[in-house]
């Protein structure tokens, strides 16, 4: 992977040489965390990297810089990230240069071992869940792109968290539910990770009407985890950030899932898939299939 | 100290007594306390009014502090307020305080009095306007530029023709102009935003001290006249500062400006300190 | 009080923890439902983690709670009955607690001491003893040992040595704790103060200098500093540094039920939040950064003008947990003029 | 809550509905009664169960009434506050597909209904707290009988608990 850096380094300072963009949005490597980082004209791109702890969703970053010309390091994630902003109005597609990157296979920060390791060994069993599904490693479309190709081993099928919760009884379902709720402290990560929950005013910060309570609780906690996978249904290209950043390790991407795999089975539909692909919950099919309307 | 210190947050009840609907917006409470004295508060002083199940809200006290009864006003812009909004006589309201520091009344003695007032911001002013007047000889001048969006926003109507009516102030009323230039039909004071109107009046420095309260723009707006063009020092122009609150006494800590805590410290400024906090405006 | 020096062998711990349980209400590391550790009530030894490592969630929610009732009312009649919560009913023993964690309180109570005294908060603060247990090793992003508290607030720590903890009592809790199980401790006769020094170099939890404290002077100065847009833009704001954070303390006021019977409870919110200081009119921090900017400066220049410590014990959970890696110590260095180089290297000018 | 739809002689007695305090007091004479929160679209279903209490037609008074102007007004945020403010359970009603006062409101509302219904059964919900149908203006008996299907079922299924949450 030696070289990706100085490839990447080399493509944000000719993109800042050509005055092509204002800021620079990729992962920098710095006190032992690779994390996302803003940079500008004068700021040292020495220290931008591309490696295995690069899950953070970037696309998550364009409306805090809404307006300048960015030049954002995209995987796999934030191309299909950015198709479901497209369809959705929220790209200036010519402030935007896309810098299309092949992806390795994010580790799953939980499963690291302790102390030092070598990423680029990690096997499967240390993958985040969803690389194992990820259809396409390199980046279909850019405007510049850095690295060589890599094979995309052949994608696994089924949720096995969602499946392996689906086949509890109902009521064991909401008692693991309740349980997992009860873990939640509302610190919202989930929500402000997610590149696609971009709203201004959420409803959790709505309080005429006040949709949610503001206290902690197992209910209060499940409606709010209901209400964002609703908003997510039929947009969600299961980047898995919200489940990463949880600091008390709630699985809440199986909610989005839930809506993954029946928007699919019942409406054939995959979020994100093209620039042109509408989101789910804007167009509908006469006879959409439903088993429970009296 | 605030109301029973051993149970902080435990608020005392009142029950209004009296419903002014001052605009389409705005209403004037008037509440009367029966488990106990009234709140012994100064003016400048707020306190945390609320409703059972819907939350509390600030408010300073609009009314003066020799009156047997105590006057909020309060603008229908978010949950409580509009909750306010539908009170009706004899409803019984939540109440903490009276929480922060007030206008320095002892070092106005003496003083030309300018009195700036904004929309929803006279009812800082309000209860020292009317402690000024009934001490009038304690002062050298008393004026009072009171301005509003438009006309139906005037709050407290009837006082300020009682104003215009006495002697011993002068009332300066401005509506915000609707196109510059243009007089609004039938009003009868003036057709522009404060700060023209005193680069114009000119108002000297000497002796005088400004006390104004508004939307943040016109404070900051009316210092900067005052300051930079007028030649007034800082210490001389008082605000009270709106930031958001909660607890009202220096522990939730939402209030803070830099390491000034405006719900202990203040809300009572002068634009001395305001220039020494970190640029949060 | 003097301080006190005492042996606890190690095969003892298990046996002072459930004699413990019939005094106090015993608070120590367990495991919840994803393996997660957290500081909870486990009933028997056999689900206590008497370890160093640090859980994700402070001890804070001990003191004050995430979501706490400050009043509940009830209709009667035209009257309406409203009254306070109730102070705890047992003494709570905080049972091999973290020093970050144990210290934070004392840095916390001034705050909520001042003036106005918080009872909810103060009446935990009361009944709460603290037996902490020293870390033995520098966890993933600490920073402790630049932060200058040491054992303040603290009543009894552990210090583990070969076979036997050494126990430094501090406060009359502390001694209080010691002397309801005698039988469990020996009066430890060698230099103790020694054999802790020598504890710390091992663990690496020695004080290094500069110290986080020395940054106020330029942190003063660097409020309106170009660089703060550019790194702290990433900041997302959530609320995870903040509430697993064991001094940030800020909390929201909300009500719930009907006008006629229901509470009004005081929860936990995060200054990073969008809508923390959103008012009808005006919002002063309108940008991501400046609400980030906000948390730093109130912790490392706010907090300590007013009430002397910082606010922060340098546990470093806001490294570890933040979605984003934005770390805090670093920042403290950069725009406190300990450092030259920004993290990551962001930089607006030259 | 504006007046209930239905006006059959039963339920005359019970008058309009409580104010939410009343209900939260639970303490109504007699066995427990389910309480039901009904989202009528105003073109068709509000109609239909006006015509089933103008038919005389006698149904249980469980439901509450909300008129909405067509299903598709339905935000799943309502739904899940109708259960927080103690209802057993919520009913959806609207337009059979194509015949939407507008045109095709009913069918982006089933998308959504859809989504709403697949989460609450994941999370182990009881699949009979929330109901969805389609009753026409002039199908004033099916009214009477979906109110008393889902009042049935919602006495099998018992209260719904909201636990009180997050006390220390």
């Amino acid at each position: 992977m030696a070289t990706i850096k100085e490839e990447l380094q080399a493509a944000a300072k000719k993109l800042f040489d050509d005055d092509r963009v204002d800021y620079f949005v990729g992962y920098a490597e710095d006190y032992g965390h690779t994390f996302p980082a803003i940079l500008a004209k004068d700021s040292d791109l020495s220290r931008l990297t591309f490696d295995r702890k690069s899950y953070n969703n970037l696309a998550n970053f364009l409306p805090e810089l809404r307006g300048f010309r960015v030049g954002l390091i995209c995987k796999q994630c934030e191309v299909r990230t950015l198709n479901v902003l497209a369809a959705e109005g929220q790209i200036e597609r010519d402030k935007l240069v896309v810098v299309g990157v092949p992806c390795p296979a994010m580790v799953d920060p939980r499963k690291l071992p302790q102390g030092e390791a070598d990423l680029a060994a990690l096997d499967e069993s240390y993958w985040q869940e969803k690389c194992r599904r990820c259809p396409e490693r390199n980046t279909p479309f850019a405007d510049v792109f850095v690295g060589e190709r890599v094979s995309t081993p052949t994608p696994a099928e089924g949720w096995p968290l969602l499946e392996e919760v689906e086949a509890m009884s109902a009521e064991e379902r909401l008692a693991w539910w309740r349980e997992q709720m009860s873990l939640c402290i509302r610190c919202y990560a989930c929500r402000l990770a997610c590149p696609l929950c971009y709203c201004h005013q959420c409803f959790v910060e709505d309080n005429k009407p006040q949709w949610l309570d503001k206290s902690v609780g197992p209910e209060n906690n499940l409606h709010y985890h209901i209400i964002r996978a609703i908003h997510l249904a039929g947009r969600c290209i299961e980047c898995q950030e919200c489940s990463r950043v949880c600091p008390a390790g709630i699985p809440v991407d199986v909610l989005n899932n839930v809506l993954s795999r029946d928007f699919g089975e019942r409406f054939g539909y995959v979020a994100g898939e093209t620039a042109e692909t509408e989101p789910a919950l804007i167009q509908y099919e006469r006879d959409d299939k439903e088993d429970f309307i009296l | 100290m605030g109301n029973n210190s051993e149970r902080l947050y435990v608020p005392r009840l009142a029950r209004v007594t009296a419903v002014v609907e001052e605009t389409p917006t705005i209403k004037t409470f008037r509440l009367a306390f029966e488990d106990g004295p009234r709140p012994d508060f100064k003016c400048g002083q707020f306190g945390e009014f609320g409703i059972f199940g819907v939350g509390e809200a600030t408010f300073c006290f609009a009314s003066p502090p020799d009156r047997e009864y105590v006057e909020i006003t309060v603008k229908n812009v978010g949950k409580v307020t509009r909750a306010f909004h539908n009170l009706n006589e004899g409803d019984v309201i939540t109440f903490r305080g009276p929480y922060g520091n007030s206008f320095p009344y002892d070092d106005f003695k003496g003083k030309k009095l300018l009195f700036i007032g904004g929309g929803i911001g006279q009812a800082p002013l309000r209860g020292l306007l009317w402690n000024c007047l009934e001490n009038r000889a304690d002062f050298e001048q008393v004026d009072l530029i009171y301005a509003a969006r438009e006309e139906c926003e005037l709050v407290y109507e009837r006082e300020l023709v009682e104003f215009e009516a006495r002697d011993d102030i002068s009332v300066t009323l401005a509506l915000d102009p609707v196109c510059p230039g243009e007089p609004i039909p039938g009003w009868r004071g003036r057709t522009s935003f404060v700060p023209p109107i005193l680069e114009e009046e000119r108002p000297s420095a000497e002796g005088r001290v400004v006390v104004t309260c508004g939307p943040p723009i016109m404070i900051k707006l009316v210092a900067k006249s005052l300051l930079e063009k007028l030649d007034y020092a800082p210490g001389q122009v008082w605000t009270t500062l709106e930031m958001k609150m909660k607890c009202g006494l220096g522990k939730c800590g939402r209030c803070n400006i830099g390491s000034v805590y405006v719900c202990k410290d203040g809300p009572v400024f002068n634009y001395e300190q305001i220039l020494s906090f970190p640029r949060e405006f | 009080m003097a301080a006190e020096y005492y042996r606890l062998s190690k095969d003892k711990v298990a046996e002072l923890f459930e004699r413990a349980r019939a005094d106090y209400d015993v608070v120590a590391k367990t495991r919840d439902a994803n393996g997660n550790l957290v500081y909870g009530r486990p009933v028997s030894f056999d689900d206590v983690a008497f370890v160093d490592e640090q859980p994700p969630m402070s001890a804070k929610a001990f003191a004050l709670p995430q979501t706490e009732t400050l009043v509940r009312y009830e209709q009667e009649g035209d009257k309406i009955r409203a009254d306070g919560s109730e102070a705890p009913a047992r003494d709570v023993l905080l049972f091999g607690v973290n020093m970050c964690d144990a210290a934070a309180f004392d840095i916390v109570d001034r705050v909520f001491k001042w003036d106005y005294l918080d009872d909810p908060y103060l009446g935990r603060r009361a009944r709460a003893t603290q037996f902490a247990l020293a870390c033995a090793a520098v966890q993933r992003d600490c920073f402790c040992d630049r932060i200058s508290y040491g054992e303040d607030g603290v009543d009894a720590v552990a210090y583990e040595l070969e076979g036997a903890y050494l126990v430094k009592v501090r406060t009359e809790k502390g001694r209080a704790l010691v002397e309801r199980y005698e039988n469990l401790f020996a009066v430890e006769d060698g230099d103790a103060e020694r054999s802790i020094k020598t504890f710390k170099e091992k663990a690496g939890t020695v004080k290094k200098e500069p110290m986080l404290e020395s940054a106020k002077p330029a942190l003063e100065k660097a409020f309106e500093h170009a660089d703060w847009e550019i790194l702290a833009s990433t900041c997302i704001g959530c609320g995870i540094c903040t509430y697993v954070c064991p001094t940030c303390h800020c909390f929201d006021i909300q009500d719930e039920g009907g006008s006629s019977r229901g509470r009004r409870l005081r929860t936990w919110d995060h200054c990073t939040g969008r809508t923390f200081t959103a008012t009808a009119a005006e919002q002063p921090r309108d940008r991501q950064y400046k609400r980030y900017r906000q948390r730093l400066l109130h912790k490392f220049w706010y907090y300590p003008e007013r009430f002397g410590p910082l606010l922060c014990t340098g546990c470093g959970r806001c490294i570890t947990y933040c979605p984003v890696k934005i770390n805090i110590k670093e920042l403290v260095e950069y725009f406190g003029g300990l450092k030259d180089t920004p993290p990551g290297g962001a930089r607006h000018g030259k | 809550m504006p007046r209930s739809a239905a006006t059959s002689s039963e339920c005359g007695r019970r008058g309009t509905v409580a104010e939410k305090e009343k209900r939260s007091a639970r303490e109504t004479a007699g066995p427990w009664e389910p309480n039901i929160v009904g989202f009528l679209c105003n073109w068709c279903s509000y109609a239909g169960a006006d015509l089933a209490g103008t038919s005389r037609i006698p149904y249980a008074c469980n439901v509450r009434v909300i008129r909405v102007p067509c299903s598709s007004r339905v935000d799943p945020l309502m739904i899940l506050r109708a259960f927080r403010e103690g209802a057993d359970g919520v009913l959806v009603s609207g337009c059979h597909p194509g015949d939407c006062h507008y045109i095709d409101g009913n069918y982006y509302a089933r998308r959504k209904l859809i989504a709403l219904k697949r989460l609450l059964d994941h999370v182990g919900l009881d699949p009979r707290r929330f109901r969805v149908s389609w009753v026409s203006a002039s199908e004033g008996r099916k009214w009477a009988e979906v109110v008393k299907t889902v009042t049935r079922e919602l006495l099998e299924a018992g209260p719904f608990r909201y636990e009180e949450n997050g006390d220390d």
